[in-house]
């Protein structure tokens, strides 16, 4: 077993095992915690993979921003100490099945597939070269979707406060 | 403005006109004025098509206009007309005419009333004109739809459910006529040309056997749920007998035939092959329709249900005659459209103008209004006579030549069916018998009938147009067999290279 | 050559009366409308004489026989090439006849009618009514083709269905005039299939080329067969059906008793002398081809006529209305020239039973029309129709009794009467062809004169009756035409019909024969005779025979019970058993099966609306779901 | 920069509402309408105008005239959305969000124009959401109500699963093809599984957002929930833009396995008109029962997809700008009479016509161009749709379709019904509507009556058809 | 072959990840418990993009840059989502998803 499958094994792992924590754990709180495990472990398969400045998105934006305004909102509206109803049985089977099946249906499909691995040498994934294609407006240039996502942060941003907001009497 | 177009024009711009109106008076001056602007129309139409027929113009369709419309498509409103839908056309202007004074007592929403009716009465039009299937079609959904508010607002009875199940089962039957439109549109040019809606390029084209199998049923179904084709005309006595007066009278008088005309005009004539082969099903049906049709009526009790399942009887000949492929069979079935429409709008228009001097249309509770309403009763009395087919009214001539035609087939079956129609004239008088029995004659069964007054001069225009008709008709039909017959020849020649 | 094209004239003029009465007739007070109805039929009736003189008298023979003149022909409406309806006018002896005593009658009639129906409502309209009937009825006998004949036989329906039902009030005329419009309807259904049947196989309507020996229906002769019978047959058979109607033959005949409900002088004109023996018109009409091409056919027509004949006469020896045993009687005499009709043969004296048909049909309708007539004079007078309210009325009314005795003589066939040449003939005819058709018509002639003198008896004899106000004789416009047609029963017999009208046009000899003749003036005198007996003075004897003759007189009392089976079969079998199934088979499944689709649809629709529970996750189930679903359908169960 | 013109304008007339927004005092708020109206409708006026296309960005981005011409029918949309939602906005509990409300509608139209435009699947994908996750404030608006907020949530839930398996959909083609640049997935193309599979989720989540059955469970209670504005810019602009890219990246990425993808349109539009039907039948409250007759219009939409042809195609487009006209006009009325009387149930309009006849006529208008019924345009556009598919010769989903017209002619004329045949004691009274509705409605009237006979408008739109498939 | 671990293996794991998040998504009653089963749902997606860029095309960074962009509209997403959880729970002062369902049928 080299250290990549190593590694790999234990951030699967980790990513299966919360990802199941996260879906069945009656402790809301909890659950979010292990979403962080989730999170960060995949972005422990990033930096396996050498996207580091994916990696440490991973980390900011989602292990640190997103699962953070989950903990507020958890704090903001639930109780930390309850723990949260078992759903009904019957949606659990019908779920359970949909997502197996799917899941069977998926992996079997995969494996169908012939992919044909790639010799070509990786690009550089090193901050310059994708600061590089951000702002380039050729092909595999990024400069526009950089600025539409401002749009939707801006306008989802509004559209937060303006939900959100108290009523003002 | 060629004069067809303006068949469509004067309705329009009539509508425009009483938009204008301030008061019922108003609206019901301009709508008289509209619709008698269009009767005269259409006595131009007819003697400027008999003046061009004299002069030795033989093109099947006279006073064509064809402009492109959506050119990808190869729509066009293309209009023409040729003997059958000139005299559809007469028809239609009559009825409308007498329709606009039959209804010259609808005071609630009047505007609404003879809006929708006129509009109704473009679709009619429209659709008689068209030589291009598309445009046919969407005259006649234009002329189905308005008949939903016109039962709904203003009938009577259970008139939500009539009007929804009218305007569903005949929306239904035009369902079925696009999907056989689009079927005769995509096999319109087998030689991989350009497709195209129209009924003259149509008819020049031999389009397979088995595809014409599949299709006829949808065009002749769905024309036939308008003509009251057994088992489809369950719409018709419920729909006829909440409808107010013009509406039955339109509906009835013109609207019904729409469905033998479409069956006449693109089932079987554009679909030569499947109707000979398909006849014999249809065939069955109608009679049963004429049959069933007549015994319906003599258990009805309300009048217009028993006009409603004679118009099913009647119309059921219609179709049973243009299942005939002959000459003297489908000229039969033209005459008979058109006297029954006249015929059967007399009706309407006698039996509301009845309904509102007695507030019932039950026949046991009236009787002996021949009295009291002597003008009335005497024009219903004609009104029975030409419906059990009286000579000297047109009913005679229509049936008499599809009862003729009908039976010069030399097959067994075609004779018996033939017999079994023909045995429809006993009871259709056995029936008209007994409603005038009741009705008229006898003692008046109730006192406030007494005050009952005659018809009023608008009423008397109404109904004398009407009867004028029908005797005219009756008492001279060979000037409109003859147009008729003049119409009837290609449809004829096409239908007979198929048969051999 | 003649012109005859004025004779359109003939046929017009009542048409013309017509609309003008029945537009303007209210205009009018009631006497002037009635003074215009019949001088437009005087005027018609004397262009008939004229025609009829020039027909018979001016015009050249050809090869000896009366010619068959077009006197006026239009296209009326095409259906082929061959085969359209034309109007026009055909005259030949027949059609001629016709004329006379179409226009004699009706105008003796219109005449009669101004008293008759003095102070009645819808006075106009019921001249206007009249002249309607007339129109049709010299239509029908003028046409010049089956259609034609067709066309005005059905307007003469629609005319004696309005007259009957004239006075629309009284239910009992309301309920006849429909039966008797039901009943000829369903016969002319017969008609028109006959005309059909016959389109297909002469593809000709008209009448000279239908009965010209060399023209396609006589050629036809047994060409195609069905049910053992030719088409020819089989036409002729339906078309008879339709005579049989109109002319009351058994079985079709239960109309005509009830027709009665008319004003009287309606039935002497169209229930007596002329729109009821358009059926024998007819089968004259289409002589040549039963004849010839349809022996069988004619067959029937003699035993039909027969039977009616014995059967009516029975019947009318039961009745108490005066009308009706007229109506009986009158059935009677149909009868009878159905079945000379019926034993005729073709040409010369083997037609003499065509001729003594004819004939009878001219004098029968002087006397019958004339017998009527009295019976309205006396009805006028008592205000009532049953004869056992009546008695020793001849004191009252000297005229009337006098006419109706010469009317019940010309019917019993006593010599010199009109009826006894007539009705000779037709013996004479009967017996040389059929012994059991002759015997049958020979008792029929005793019983005829035994209910006629019943009826006689009954009404001027026998015990005075307590009137409400004294009988009195009625006026002299309606005495006139009472006397002119006793007049007539007493000389129409004197025609020489051989001479004029015969069943191949050309005259024959023919001369009374007294082996036949005797006898039958013996039976009738006997059936005089017992009638005297019974019912000159008050007797019982007729209660005894009564109760002698038991069920069979209760039977025949009844009219042997026809009524009820016709009501048994039209309200039981076909109103209960066919209509109201037939409705209720609409509403409920045919409209059960619409209703159904839209009940099934809502129901649907009710049943699925958990899937929209509203409930998130539920709803995400379906989406994940329907992804994997339509994957797995796609990937491995779809093939290209 | 011309070639971008129409989201280029939108993003200055955003910033320029923002800037003004920030700096207007609060009480001078509600001056903002005027101003936002007059510069979209410039916007859209500068729309027609034709310019340059073509590419940018590396192909990441191309517009077509088709593209155009969708992007200026959207315009139009709008246009009559800002329009009809004046008289709601004015309201007392909107007044602090006007700006807002403009700022999100506009940038979710930003989202949509790109999308429309959108080269590859990423483009595709940020437009698809830019136009999907602010409409979800905009469906939660109504802050006070319950059902808004149930909408928002339903909403921003089902988009997000859905664009996780568009997303999973996108990943294997990616993984599969190598790209996600439309023009490369194009060539290496093929059906094997695991592309039938991706190619099936993509599809789900496109077929989410047109709403078409099994995936279109939300539609009915967002529809209900949300603002009437917003349910008619979501039924009709949203979804209309989704079909359009639906059937640009259909015909285009999807083309060679053309034979797959009519089956799964054929399926599910048999089911979408269906079902659709069958829910709208039983609805009371208008803006369901608007909510299910879309998810039927869905359904016969699919139908011109399937016929996967240039007449198919540009009947699609045809049949979207009518039905924006038609269900704008349907849900202007549902929405005035909504904000007068706070009426939302088809029960209430028992006799409207005698007390506010235009309305009922517009609605009436309305309702019979959805269900097809000449002369108005929804008979046009129905009428292609069925000849598109019946051009490929399948005339089982044709009469499918057309019984499905009749039970949808059945649930329109219950509108109709009450409007006009019912009567009720308490009918909602005559009120003159404002002039912004009016005018509104006067467009979509407009639209509806003229577009059916002005056969030009489908010629253009067939001009420009040409060639893409 | 990236260095012994083959494409599938991550293609697994993400997929099971995925509909691991599906069955969260599915029976979950906390709305902010569904959130984070679609964070799952997103974030599996990204492992796919990311290891198909690097193991087959890794000659350009369609995938990675996919993946930023995921990740921030997963982040809008969640701001969005959030808010209305928040204006929800004002409402009915709970966030239990099978109680939003007072719009059915």
């Amino acid at each position: 077993m080299t250290t990549n499958q190593f590694m790999f094994f234990l951030f699967a792992t980790i990513i299966v095992v919360f990802s199941v924590l996260t879906v069945t754990s009656r402790r809301i709180l909890r659950a979010a915690t292990f979403l962080l495990f989730v999170l960060v472990s995949t972005a422990g398969l990033y930096f396996m993979l050498k996207f580091n400045f994916l990696a440490a998105i991973q980390l900011t934006l989602y292990a640190g921003g997103i699962v953070v305004l989950i903990i507020f909102s958890i704090l903001l509206t639930s109780q930390i100490a309850e723990k949260l109803e078992q759903p009904a049985l019957t949606k659990k089977i019908f779920a359970g099945l949909a997502a197996v099946i799917g899941a069977s249906l998926c992996i079997y499909t995969i494996l169908l597939y012939n992919f044909i691995p790639s010799n070509l040498p990786s690009i550089g994934t090193n901050v310059d070269t994708i600061g590089q294609a951000l702002i380039s407006t050729g092909k595999y240039g990024y400069a526009l979707p950089f600025e539409v996502i401002s749009i939707l942060l801006l306008s989802a941003m509004i559209g937060s406060i303006i939900v959100a907001k108290k009523r003002k009497d | 403005m060629d004069n067809l177009t303006l068949f469509i024009i004067i309705p329009l711009l009539t509508i425009f006109g009483i938009l204008f109106c301030r008061d019922h008076k108003q609206v019901k001056i301009v709508s008289a004025i509209g619709m008698s602007l269009q009767l005269i129309n259409a006595g131009i139409l007819i003697t400027m098509f008999l003046l061009q027929r004299a002069a030795g113009n033989t093109d099947m369709m006279l006073f064509v206009k064809d402009v492109v419309w959506y050119p990808s498509l190869n729509i066009h409103y293309f209009v023409g007309v040729d003997g059958i839908s000139v005299a559809m056309i007469g028809l239609t202007s009559i009825v409308i005419f007498a329709g606009i004074f039959a209804s010259w007592e609808v005071k609630d929403l009047s505007k609404e009333f003879f809006i929708s009716l006129i509009f109704l009465s473009s679709g009619v039009f429209g659709f008689f004109i068209s030589l291009d299937l598309f445009t046919l079609f969407l005259f006649y959904e234009v002329a189905v739809i308005p008949m939903y508010l016109l039962i709904g607002i203003w009938g009577t009875g259970p008139r939500h459910y009539s009007a929804m199940k009218l305007t569903l089962m005949l929306m239904g039957g035009s369902a079925l006529i696009l999907v056989g439109l689009l079927g005769l549109y995509f096999h319109s040019n087998p030689s991989g040309g350009p497709l195209t809606f129209s009924i003259p390029a149509i008819s020049l084209v031999h389009i397979p056997p088995d595809v014409q199998r599949f299709f006829f049923p949808f065009l002749f179904v769905g024309f036939g749920v308008l003509g009251a084709l057994f088992p489809f005309h369950t719409w018709s006595p419920d729909g006829h007998a909440s409808a107010p007066t013009a509406v039955s009278m339109l509906h009835a008088g013109v609207l019904m035939k729409l469905g033998g005309y479409g069956c006449f005009r693109v089932a079987v004539f554009l679909l030569p092959d499947a109707a000979h082969q398909l006849a014999w099903i249809f065939i069955i049906l109608t009679t049963i329709s004429v049959i069933y049709g007549a015994f319906g009526a003599i258990w009805q009790k309300d009048l217009k249900y028993i006009n409603a399942y004679s118009s099913v009887s009647h119309c059921g000949l219609v179709l049973f005659a243009i299942l005939m492929f002959n000459k003297t069979a489908m000229n039969g079935a033209i005459l008979q459209m058109i006297s029954h429409g006249i015929m059967t709008a007399l009706f309407f228009a006698l039996i509301g103008m009845i309904y509102g001097r007695t507030h019932t249309r039950y026949i046991n509770e009236m009787g002996g209004l021949m009295k009291v309403m002597p003008f009335l009763a005497v024009c219903y009395v004609i009104a029975g006579l030409a419906s059990l087919g009286l000579p000297g009214f047109s009913g005679f001539v229509a049936e008499m030549t599809i009862f003729v035609g009908a039976f010069q087939h030399n097959d067994v079956f075609h004779r018996v069916v033939t017999v079994i129609a023909v045995s429809s004239i006993v009871v259709t008088a056995v029936y008209i018998l007994r409603v005038v029995g009741m009705l008229l004659l006898g003692r008046i069964k109730n006192d406030h009938y007494l005050e009952i007054t005659d018809a009023k001069w608008y009423e008397k225009l109404s109904t004398g147009v009407l009867i004028f008709s029908i005797t005219a008709i009756g008492l001279a039909p060979l000037w409109l067999s003859e147009l008729i017959n003049n119409g009837l020849g290609p449809i004829i020649d096409r239908l007979l290279v198929v048969a051999h | 050559m003649i012109n005859f094209s004025y004779t359109v004239f003939i046929v017009l003029i009542p048409l013309i009366f017509f609309v003008l009465l029945g537009f303007f007739g209210n205009k009018f007070k009631p006497l002037v409308s009635g003074i215009i109805g019949t001088s437009g039929l005087f005027i018609s009736f004397l262009l008939s004489c004229y025609t009829a003189y020039q027909y018979f008298f001016v015009v050249p023979k050809i090869a000896g026989a009366f010619p068959k003149l077009i006197a006026y022909n239009t296209v009326w409406l095409r259906f082929t090439d061959t085969l359209h309806i034309d109007l026009g006018v055909l005259l030949d002896p027949i059609s001629v006849m016709m004329l006379i005593v179409i226009t004699t009658v009706s105008f003796m009639v219109h005449l009669y009618s101004i008293g008759y129906m003095k102070g009645e409502k819808g006075y106009e309209r019921f001249f206007s009514f009249l002249s309607l009937f007339t129109f049709s009825m010299l239509g029908l006998v003028i046409a010049t083709n089956i259609f034609q004949m067709y066309i005005f036989w059905e307007l003469v329906g629609v005319s004696s269905y309005l007259l009957i039902g004239f006075y629309y009030e009284k239910d009992s005329a309301v309920a006849a005039s429909k039966k008797a419009f039901i009943v000829t309807r369903f016969a002319d259904l017969g008609f028109l299939i006959g005309i059909l049947i016959l389109s297909i196989t002469t593809k000709t309507f008209d009448f000279i080329s239908l009965t010209d020996p060399k023209g396609p229906a006589l050629q036809q002769g047994s060409s195609i067969l069905f049910l053992g019978l030719s088409t020819m047959t089989w036409s002729m058979i339906f078309v008879f059906m339709g005579g049989a109607g109109k002319s009351a033959m058994f079985p079709l005949h239960i109309w005509l008793p009830d027709a009665m409900e008319g004003p009287t002088p309606v039935s002497a004109l169209i229930h007596a002398a002329t729109m009821v023996v358009a059926g024998v018109y007819l089968v004259a009409r289409m002589f040549p081809i039963f004849v010839i091409s349809a022996p069988a056919a004619l067959t029937v027509v003699a035993y039909v006529g027969a039977f009616t004949s014995l059967f009516a006469a029975v019947i009318a020896c039961t009745q108490y209305d005066i009308k009706r045993v007229l109506a009986y009687s009158t059935m009677s005499q149909i009868g009878y020239m159905m079945l000379a009709l019926g034993v005729s043969g073709y040409g010369g004296h083997e037609g003499l039973g065509y001729m003594a048909s004819m004939f009878h049909l001219f004098t029968h309708a002087f006397f019958k029309a004339l017998l009527f007539l009295c019976a309205g004079a006396i009805i006028h007078a008592v205000h009532t129709n049953y004869m056992t309210e009546m008695g020793g009325l001849r004191k009252h009314l000297p005229i009337t009794h006098l006419t109706f005795l010469i009317a019940c003589f010309a019917i019993a066939g006593i010599p010199p009467f009109a009826g006894f040449f007539s009705k000779d003939e037709i013996l004479a005819a009967a017996f040389e062809n059929n012994k059991l058709l002759w015997a049958v018509e020979y008792a029929v002639a005793g019983i005829t004169a035994f209910y006629m003198f019943r009826l006689y008896y009954r009404i001027f004899w026998g015990k005075e009756q307590h009137y409400s106000h004294p009988p009195h004789e009625a006026p002299l416009v309606m005495t006139i035409p009472l006397m002119l047609l006793a007049v007539g029963a007493i000389l129409a017999g004197l025609v020489p019909f051989q001479n004029l009208v015969t069943s191949d046009s050309l005259p024959f000899e023919n001369h009374i024969e007294l082996g036949i003749a005797i006898p039958s003036i013996l039976i009738a005198l006997l059936g005089i005779g017992i009638a005297t007996i019974f019912y000159r003075k008050e007797t019982n004897l007729p209660q005894k025979i009564t109760r002698t003759l038991g069920s069979f007189y209760t039977a025949a009392y009844h009219k042997f019970y026809f009524d009820e089976l016709y009501l048994f079969i039209t309200k039981k079998i076909l109103f209960d058993r066919v209509s109201t199934p037939v409705a209720w088979f609409d509403r409920h499944i045919v409209d059960g099966m619409m209703n159904g689709v839209s009940y099934v649809t809502n129901s649907v629709s009710g049943r699925i609306k958990g899937f929209q529970s509203g409930q998130l996750q539920q709803y995400a189930w379906v989406f994940v779901s329907g992804a994997i679903a339509l994957a797995l359908a796609f990937i491995y169960l779809w093939t290209l | 920069m011309l070639i971008m013109r129409h989201e280029l304008l939108l993003v200055i007339i955003t910033v320029i509402l923002l800037l003004v927004e920030i700096f207007l005092p609060d009480n001078r708020k509600h001056t903002i309408i005027l101003p936002s109206i007059l510069l979209f409708f410039i916007v859209t006026v500068l729309g027609f105008i034709p310019g340059p296309t073509g590419e940018l960005f590396g192909g990441m981005y191309a517009t077509t005239p088709l593209i155009l011409t969708m992007k200026n029918i959207l315009n139009l949309g709008v246009l009559i959305i800002f329009i009809q939602s004046v008289n709601w906005l004015k309201k007392i509990e909107n007044k602090g969000k006007i700006g807002e409300y403009y700022l999100i509608l506009l940038s979710t139209l930003i989202g949509m124009d790109y999308m429309i435009s959108s080269g590859d699947f990423l483009m595709f994908y940020l437009g698809l959401e830019l136009a999907t996750i602010p409409l979800a404030t905009l469906a939660a608006w109504e802050r006070f109500k319950e059902k808004s907020a149930e909408a928002g949530v339903k909403l921003i839930f089902t988009s997000a699963l859905s664009s996780g398996i568009l997303l999973y959909g996108i990943s294997m083609i990616y993984g599969t093809t190598g790209s996600v640049y439309f023009r490369e997935v194009m060539g290496a193309f093929n059906a094997t599984p695991l592309q039938v599979l991706a190619f099936i989720f993509f599809f789900a989540g496109m077929a989410f957002k047109i709403a078409i059955v099994p995936f279109h469970l939300w539609i009915a209670d967002v529809y209900e929930g949300s603002p009437i504005n917003i349910t008619s810019y979501l039924s009709v602009i949203s979804k209309g833009a989704a079909v359009f890219i639906l059937m640009i990246i259909l015909y285009t990425v999807f083309y060679k396995i053309a034979l797959l993808w009519r089956d799964v349109l054929y399926v599910t539009s048999i089911l979408t008109m269906t079902i659709g039907n069958l829910f709208a039948i039983r609805q009371r409250n208008i803006k369901r029962f608007l909510a299910f007759s879309s998810i039927a219009q869905a359904g016969f939409i699919l139908l011109g997809l399937i016929g996967q042809s240039q007449l198919g195609m540009t009947t699609v487009i045809y049949f979207v700008l009518v039905y924006i006209f038609s269900n704008l006009g349907a849900f202007g009325v549902a929405g005035i009479i909504s904000n007068v009387t706070g009426k939302e149930s088809i029960d209430d309009y028992d006799g409207l016509y005698r007390t506010n006849p235009l309305l009922s006529l517009t609605m009436m208008l309305a309702l019979f161009s959805l269900a097809g019924i000449p002369p108005v345009a929804g008979f046009f556009g129905k009428f292609f749709l069925f000849t598109a598919a019946a051009q490929k010769g399948l005339y089982l989903l044709v009469i499918i379709g057309v019984l499905n017209t009749i039970i949808s002619l059945y649930y329109y004329l219950l509108v109709v019904k009450a409007m006009f045949l019912n009567t009720s004691d308490q009918p909602i009274a005559y009120f003159r509507s404002d002039a912004y509705s009016r005018i509104g409605l006067l467009m979509c009237v407009a639209g509806i009556v003229i577009i059916g006979f002005a056969s030009p408008v489908y010629e253009f739109i067939l001009s420009l058809s040409h060639g893409l498939y | 072959m990236f260095e012994g671990v083959p494409l599938t293996w991550f293609l697994i794991v993400a997929t099971i990840m995925f509909f691991i998040g599906i069955y969260g998504f599915l029976v979950r009653k906390n709305l902010i418990t569904i959130l984070m089963s679609l964070e799952l749902i997103l974030n599996s997606v990204n492992i796919n993009f990311v290891a198909f860029n690097k193991l087959l095309y890794p000659q350009h960074m369609e995938g990675m840059f996919f993946t930023v962009f995921v990740i921030a509209v997963a982040a809008a997403e969640a701001s969005v989502a959030i808010a209305i959880i928040i204006n929800i729970y004002r409402r009915l002062i709970n966030i239990d998803v099978e109680r939003i369902d007072e719009m059915k049928y």
